[in-house]
């Protein structure tokens, strides 16, 4: 392999999807031994373009050279065996395997599948400082750990490029920089990197070219030293970035949620959520900064009803909830944006006016006593597609045929349409373009200015730092800290979430 | 195949070492209860040879069913339809032995009938994505209406065949180990204490067996070590956790899926081959008589894991061979060890402060046991169930730990994953 | 033009049907043509014998029992629920309630009321017990129901003995007291044969009306479809899932306990050893080639009942009427499978058309 | 009530009757091949399509049907010019008695049933008991255990008559015998009349626990029971029809003998007298006394000396002085 060729070339990639031209006519180069970036907002077409190179989808038009040489990749094993890895933006991870059959399957002919393989899997480990123990079942690993085991999977099969797909997603910052440590550490090694990401500080920090996507198309490729974090932004935008900030504060004094050492706890006894005690007031945004995976789930499953409490209480204005089931819950006025909306939100397969229901099976619009209002419902629907700008033909299309962003604010507009005194919204712009969630920041600050209660969980910091009147830290169950939006950075926000000042920071 | 709604975190899964100790303890616990009891009551088929090579007979064809469905759903594929494929399992044994004349090939022609099943769920659900609960009940009606066809047109011309049945069928040779049969027998005979029990178990397990059976006990082991320490078993296991994982990585998912699925056929069609080559000597319509969806609950009895499986056939058997040898007197006298067993339970639930629990035990131990010494009998048509009504109170009194395959029942097309 | 056919769903399971129905005549041709039998002969042997009027009255009987039995199924089936258990519960209920109706004389109309809650209520109490072990002991409904079956013949086969709830109807033939003329609902005479219709098909259409309604205009059917569709997205929205299992699987049990009834009290006014038995397992196979709809259920019925009357007359001709069974399969696969292909392909078209709509087309 | 047949050539003179006779036969559930009443009824009908050169229809039943369905079969067949018409067991009755009425010129005959009064309908009727009290006798003269078994197929009125019989005969030879009773499936549940694995099981246990005899009356199950029997070395009694004519040369030395229920006699006859026009309407029963029920002599080194027991019993049943019990 000549290092004078580019290790990938893509020329003229067109993929479509029914309704939606994923790539169209997409033209990269990355040069061998470099991190090359690639960025564009949601749904820009990214993921599909990298599936295209594993293997996993087919080009409808278009070449992929590797090294040099046109190849025709028909399945992952084509692209494995030219040298190319993928490390998914899903984790791609059997719970119920341990990380030495994870990383081994598909590669059984290297090292075997026992012995052989657990000490090159250690090997590599060391060599990278990926800390990986093989014989963990994958379902006791933190997110950092899996996306470790992603990455050991890849270089197990010697992989010399390598794609990363938004592998910082569910990372804090201490740990993305880890894990630039560990790229740097592979570019040394001679391994080319396709790295994915929207964040584009972090690109610009580890990046030595950036190619940015937009709506399915090449629209520049730039060198990291050349541009600002603003105006790759705007390239990828195509317009200026919304901001995510409150205006002045709203806070009351009076209470809407209030928890009491509510403790909750896994079948195996261990607490999950730990003695975690706050109150939002009226009026209050109050955020939970966290690792994933460190009991936020949790923490809004027991609010919702939906885990059972071990010790503790929830209280709602005066009313008590312990022990209530989540319709009444809802029926007392919590609205719940999950943060998995396929799973928790929707019924895809069902018309839009039907998921208006959902949630709201025993309210009107949407019921008269027993029955189901089903013009009331329609009505309903439609005002909420018109007031949240709900990109759809028509109400009876079924939820699944919508984008993601646009089933997001369908979400936004049902749930703010209970009347809702409080309003837990998990994750509320993840996956969204930036005119869904400047929209949805919207009215969070609208329905806050009116007196709502929200209890914010995010993953995107400068989405918490800008959107929250008070910000609690969560790890390992407990809630460990306390930080003020006004003052906190990213970065101190970020090791306050790994445990490394645990306290207060002001 | 049906989600999991009731939220049980998941359990931790204990290393192996724990695992086999735990079974040793387990299957060593339940044989010196079974001796008490024969003390007790002086039922002593309760641990003689006969009811362990009855318990043996019963449990294989549950066992090969049971082992198939295992391998279909670890490779995460549905399989209601084991009852068809034993159902064309017994007939493919009936015909190739009976037109051949060879028991061996009877064996072939039973394992590529049950295979055929296998091949055409496998087509069904995974070329063309049908619910797998959908192809598997077709298959439970496709079958008993092709091989009566079938029947019809080539076994009524025969001498003593019909369209429900085949003429008799070559049998095997049995096989026993040699120098055991004759001592243990008289061991067995004194009903000395653990030894006679124990020389009851050897020699019914030793004695008379049928090359079926030992292919049978065989393939359980077989089957762990295919599927658990082999690429090959690794690969399957895969599809049945992250289909979407196992084809990121090279791995041929429709491939492991349809060789799951033919596997499975071709287990259940061996259970089909000892069920009309070994139970009985000819094919008989209705022969696998619900076998099929009694492997299904062994197989999750026995939390998809093939010794927990065979055990879960071998506890039906046990029961089954116990109610059909000893009748009422012998399953009135597992009544007290149900008794006792729930009391027990009770003690240890209390003892962990599960208050409800502990008191559901409680009081349905102590009803089984005055009901055990009010009566001398139970009514004959309710032992006939007895194995029924011992998986449903097994299932419902032991802790819920099982585990289905992450991915099990799940339509999957390729290239399916985002 | 194509999205509007499609964009309705009963256009989809109409064209599924249809291919589906093709499918299985071939493969049926194909198979008897093997064998050497001549397939329109046979077709047209079959035809002509089930359009006769007893084969229509039988047909139209037959078919109110696997109706029946097919709602319940399709109540669990709606919630991914398995209820095998149909089967069990019908005989069950079936026996206690003729046992009821015997032991008892009521006036007309009450006698009949009290046989049906009878009935009903103990199909629905025997659903409840895999309900309660699942929800309570996490036991899976798809092995309960497949024990509790088994442990139901073996209670019917308990009670139906002479001294507890059965007499001697002949010199071999036991059941339960035959059921006073105050208990009976006449057969209603159908044109060109002495066979009755049993009055009490209007039982399985108003079951099949109420399931309809439920299912569509109900806070509970919503529930019941949501928990369906996305178990977790319903448990989200407030549905309690334990509550909805124990509720689906006892309407479920209660629809069974009615399967017994046209025929208890249309014809044989006893469950003696010659009630029909199995249509719990059939209702399985006629709700999946329903696609648990009340109105595909209908049809599905409709056509197994027809076939199963119909393979009569092979017998009559020396063709083996299992032939149909291997109809009966074929049409139940490859409905599936032709269903599974147009959705998708409908499926494709709605998203293009929304993508179309919103002139999003260049992502 | 029409006749409705389109070819119906239905009755006829007495005389001349015997070249339109066309045979229809209505099995019961298990149908052809269950080495029991069914396949009994089909060798009737073979000596009748054999011996009286008569066409000969018959059908089959499907399990769990409706009595519809058995209307639909029986009219099928007499609406075709069948004549006469036998409905092989009781679960025909109800439909029987449907369907006679409106064919008043043929002649119908059910087996084991005698609950229809119609002048066209004769009830064939077996005494299962009288047999099976002589081999009841036998198994207790046999015995040097003092312990014999008895498995019976689904435990139903008819088997239970069986069991009766038997159990009556052998305490009448020896009143302590021990005797095991089992069957293998509980109504409506009719796999124990073809589950021969349980069959053989079942005598197993039987044998492994004592018995030396064993009477089996459980259809095709028996064929299981049998293969224990033999590989025990011990007796097996059969039932319906003479087992050891059908067994394997390794299995013959163990079939004892065999309670014989002459169904083929019972049809073979029934379908002569409707030819002869001499049938008989109402019951027609089948006993010791009229060699419609009696028990095999085809392995005579296995009974001995026996025979002049068991003729003797046979004598005081025929006679009168004893009267097996039927339940
Ligand atoms: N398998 C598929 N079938 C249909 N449409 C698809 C499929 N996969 C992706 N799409 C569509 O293609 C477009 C591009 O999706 P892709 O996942 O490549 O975007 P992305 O840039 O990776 O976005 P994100 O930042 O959210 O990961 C989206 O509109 C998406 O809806
Ligand atoms: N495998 C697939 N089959 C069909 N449609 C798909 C598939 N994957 C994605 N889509 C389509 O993509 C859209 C959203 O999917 P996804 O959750 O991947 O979000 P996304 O493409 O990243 O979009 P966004 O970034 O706006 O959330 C839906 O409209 C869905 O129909
Ligand atoms: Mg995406
Ligand atoms: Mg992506």
């Amino acid at each position: 392999m000549s290092t004078t060729e580019p290790a990938v070339e893509l020329h003229g990639i067109t993929k479509r999807f029914p309704g939606v031209v994923a790539n169209h006519d997409i033209d990269i180069e990355v040069a061998a031994g470099t991190v090359h970036a690639i960025v564009g907002e949601n749904g820009a077409g990214k993921s599909t373009l990298m599936k295209i190179l594993y293997g996993m989808q087919r080009p409808d038009e278009g070449t992929i050279k590797v090294a040099g040489v046109e190849v025709a990749l028909h399945s992952p094993s084509d692209a494995i065996a030219r040298g190319i890895g993928m490390v998914h933006q899903h984790f791609m991870l059997a719970d119920n395997l341990s990380v030495l059959e994870n990383v081994v399957l598909g590669a059984e002919r290297l090292h075997g599948i026992g012995g052989k393989a657990r000490r090159r899997i250690e090997e590599i480990s060391h060599q990278y400082g990926l800390g990986v123990e093989p014989d963990r079942l994958v379902e006791q690993l933190g997110v950092g750990a899996r996306q470790r085991v992603e990455i050991l999977k890849v270089l197990y099969r010697g992989a010399k490029i390598l794609i990363l797909d938004e592998p910082t997603a569910v990372l804090v910052p201490q740990e993305v920089e880890e894990l630039f440590g560990n790229l740097r550490d592979l570019k040394r090694e001679g391994l080319t990197v396709i790295f994915i990401s929207h964040k584009l500080d972090e690109v610009l920090s580890v990046a030595d070219t950036i190619t940015v996507i937009r709506r399915g198309t090449t629209v520049d490729t730039v060198r990291p030293g050349d541009v600002t974090a603003r105006q790759l932004a705007e390239l990828m935008v195509g317009s200026e970035l919304p901001v995510p900030e409150l205006r002045e504060s709203t806070v009351t004094d009076v209470p809407v949620l209030t928890m009491d050492g509510v403790t909750v706890r896994d079948a195996t006894g261990r607490a999950v959520v730990d003695d975690v005690s706050l109150t939002i007031h009226e009026g209050e945004i109050l955020g939970i900064a966290g690792v994933e995976g460190n009991g936020q789930a949790e923490l809004v499953e027991a609010i919702m009803g939906m885990l059972p409490l071990d010790a503790g209480v929830v209280r709602l204005g005066d009313t008590d909830l312990t022990g209530m089931a989540t319709r009444r819950r809802r029926e007392a006025g919590i609205g719940f944006i999950p943060e998995d909306r396929h799973r928790h939100g929707l019924l895809l397969e069902s018309p839009l006016w039907e998921n208006r229901i959902l949630g709201h099976q025993t309210r009107p619009p949407n019921v008269k006593g027993v029955l189901i209002d089903r013009q009331g419902a329609r009505n309903d629907t439609e005002r909420i597609v018109r007031d949240y700008d709900v990109r759809t033909p028509n109400i009876d299309v079924t939820a699944a045929s919508l984008s993601g962003g646009n089933q997001q604010k369908l979400i936004v507009g049902r749930e703010m349409s209970g009347d809702p005194k409080l309003l837990i919204a998990a994750h509320p712009t993840r996956g969204v373009d930036v005119g869904a969630q400047s929209a949805i920041w919207d009215h969070l600050r609208h329905a806050r200015a009116e007196g709502l209660a929200v209890l914010l969980i995010s993953a995107d910091l400068d989405e918490l730092i800008g959107m929250s009147d008070t910000l609690r830290v969560i790890l390992r169950g407990r809630l460990v800290g306390e930080a003020d939006p006004a003052t906190i950075t990213p970065d101190q926000l970020g090791s306050l979430m790994t445990g490394a000042g645990e306290g207060s920071a002001a | 195949m049906i989600e999991q709604e009731i939220r049980t975190p998941a359990p931790r899964t204990g290393d192996r070492e724990r695992r086999r100790t735990r079974m040793l303890a387990v299957g060593g616990g339940i044989f010196i209860a079974l001796i008490l009891l024969r003390l007790i009551t002086g039922e002593s088929d309760i641990t003689s040879s006969g009811t362990m090579g009855a318990t043996l007979a019963l449990a294989v064809p549950i066992g090969m069913a049971a082992l198939g469905g295992m391998w279909s759903e670890r490779s995460g594929v549905v399989n209601i339809g084991l009852e068809g494929m034993m159902t064309f399992g017994t007939w493919g044994a009936a015909f190739a032995s009976y037109f051949s004349g060879n028991p061996w090939l009877g064996l072939l022609g039973g394992i590529v009938a049950g295979a055929v099943g296998g091949l055409l769920h496998a087509v069904a659900t995974v070329t063309f994505g049908v619910d797998h609960i959908v192809s598997g009940v077709a298959l439970n009606i496709l079958a008993p209406g092709v091989t009566r066809y079938l029947s019809d047109l080539l076994f009524t011309d025969e001498k003593g065949g019909g369209a429900t049945q085949s003429p008799p069928l070559p049998s095997f040779p049995t096989w026993s180990v040699p120098g055991v049969g004759k001592p243990l027998g008289s061991l067995e005979k004194h009903h000395w204490i653990l030894i006679s029990d124990l020389a009851g178990l050897v020699r019914g397990v030793l004695t008379n067996l049928s090359p079926i059976t030992l292919l049978g006990i065989l393939l359980v082991p077989v089957s762990y070590y295919l599927l658990w320490h082999t690429a090959f078993g690794l690969r399957l296991r895969s599809c049945g956790e992250n289909p979407v994982a196992a084809e990121s990585l090279g791995v041929k998912v429709y491939r492991m899926k349809y060789a799951a699925v033919v596997v499975s056929g071709a287990l259940a069609g061996i259970g089909g081959v000892f069920l009309a080559m070994v139970a009985s000597s000819n094919y008989q319509e209705g022969q696998v008589n619900g076998r099929g969806y009694i492997g299904l609950a062994a197989m999750i009895f026995g939390n998809w894991r093939p010794g927990m499986v065979a055990g879960g056939a071998g506890l039906f058997g046990y029961t089954d061979a116990l109610q059909l040898r000893g009748g009422a007197g012998a399953v009135h006298a597992m009544l007290l060890l149900i008794g006792i067993g729930l009391l027990a339970l009770a003690v240890w639930r209390g003892y962990r402060r599960r208050v409800v629990a502990a008191a559901v035990s409680a009081v349905v131990g102590a009803g089984v046991l005055v009901w055990f010494f009010l009566t001398d009998a139970l009514p004959r048509e309710i032992v006939t169930y007895s194995p029924h009504i011992t998986t449903l109170l097994v299932l419902a009194f032991a802790a819920q730990r099982l585990r289905m395959p992450a991915a099990d029942g799940m339509r999957y097309r390729r290239g399916g994953g985002h | 033009m194509i999205h509007r056919l499609f964009a309705r769903s009963w256009t989809r399971t109409l064209v599924a049907a249809f291919v589906a129905l093709v499918f299985s005549i071939a493969i049926t041709s194909i198979v008897l043509s093997i064998s050497g039998f001549n397939p329109p002969s046979t077709f047209q042997a079959m035809f002509e014998f089930g359009k006769e009027p007893d084969s229509i009255v039988n047909t139209l009987n037959k078919a109110a029992g696997y109706y029946l039995s097919a709602l319940a199924v399709a109540v669990g089936f709606r919630m991914n629920l398995f209820n095998i258990g149909v089967d069990g519960q019908y005989r069950l209920a079936a026996m206690l309630a003729a046992a009821a109706g015997g032991a008892w004389s009521l006036p007309p109309v009450l006698h009949q009321l009290v046989i049906i809650v009878v009935a009903v209520l103990v199909g629905g109490l025997w659903a409840a017990v895999p309900a309660l072990l699942k929800v309570t002991r996490g036991v899976s409904e798809v092995i309960s129901t497949i024990m509790l079956n088994f442990i139901a013949t073996g209670i019917i086969a308990y009670l139906l003995n002479p001294g507890r709830l059965a007499v001697q109807l002949g010199p071999n033939n036991i059941g339960t007291k035959t059921i006073s003329r105050s208990g009976r609902v006449p057969g209603t005479p159908f044109p060109g044969t002495d066979l009755k219709l049993y009055s009490l098909l209007v039982i399985a259409i108003l079951a099949g009306v109420g399931f309809w309604f439920m299912i569509n205009r109900t806070r509970f059917g919503f529930d019941l479809r949501a928990t369906g569709l996305s178990q977790s997205a319903a448990v989200a929205s407030g549905v309690d899932a334990r509550r909805m299992v124990v509720m689906a699987m006892v309407i479920s049990g209660g629809i069974a306990g009615l399967i017994g009834m046209p025929q208890l009290l249309g014809e044989s006014y006893t469950y003696s050893l010659n009630f029909p038995t199995g249509i719990g397992l059939t209702g399985i196979g006629i709700a999946l080639l329903g696609r648990n709809g009340p109105v595909g259920i209908a049809f599905a019925s409709l056509l197994w009942a027809f076939l199963d009357v119909s393979s009569q007359i092979l017998d009559f001709n020396d063709i083996p009427k299992e032939i149909v069974a291997i109809t009966q399969a074929a049409v139940l696969l490859s409905v599936v499978v032709v269903y599974e292909v147009v959705s998708r392909v409908g499926q494709r078209i709605d998203q293009r058309h929304v993508a179309a709509q919103l002139g999003e087309v260049a992502a | 009530a029409g006749c409705g047949g389109k070819k119906a050539t239905t009755g006829g003179g007495g005389g001349d009757g015997k070249k339109t006779l066309k045979v229809g036969l209505a099995y019961d559930v298990g149908g052809r091949g269950d080495k029991s009443f069914n396949d009994a009824a089909y060798a009737g009908l073979q000596k009748v399509q054999q011996e009286l050169k008569l066409d000969v229809k018959d059908l089959e039943a499907k399990e769990g049907e409706s009595d519809n369905d058995k209307i639909q079969r029986l009219e099928l067949l007499a609406k075709s010019g069948y004549n006469p018409v036998v409905a092989v067991g009781f679960v025909y009755a109800t439909a029987l008695g449907k369907v006679a009425p409106k064919y008043p010129n043929t002649k119908f005959a059910i087996v084991d049933d005698n609950t229809i009064q119609q002048p066209n309908v004769t009830d064939l009727l077996f005494a299962e008991q009288e047999g099976s009290y002589l081999v009841g006798a036998a198994a207790a003269k046999k015995s040097q255990t003092g312990s014999i078994g008895f498995v019976g197929g689904v435990q139903t009125p008819l088997i239970k008559k069986f069991e009766a019989g038997y159990v009556a005969g052998a305490k009448k030879i020896n009143p302590k015998i021990k005797i095991q009773i089992k069957y293998i499936s509980q109504p409506p549940d009719f796999s124990g009349f073809k589950d021969p694995a349980k069959g053989k099981t079942i005598a197993q246990g039987m044998y492994d626990q004592g018995a030396d005899v064993v009477y089996v009356a459980a259809g095709l199950s028996g064929s299981g029971s049998l293969e224990a029997a033999a590989s025990a070395k011990k007796w097996f009694i059969g039932v319906d029809s003479d087992q050891w004519q059908t067994a394997s040369a390794a299995e013959k030395p163990y079939v004892m003998t065999s309670m014989l229920k002459r169904v083929d006699t019972a049809v073979f006859n029934f379908v002569k007298s409707v030819g002869d026009g001499t049938v008989q309407k109402g019951d027609v029963r089948f006993s010791l006394k009229n060699d419609g029920i009696d028990y095999a002599t085809s392995n005579p080194s296995a009974l001995g000396d026996m025979t002049t027991t068991l003729n003797d019993l046979k004598q005081q049943i025929i006679s009168g002085k004893i009267t097996p019990p039927e339940k």
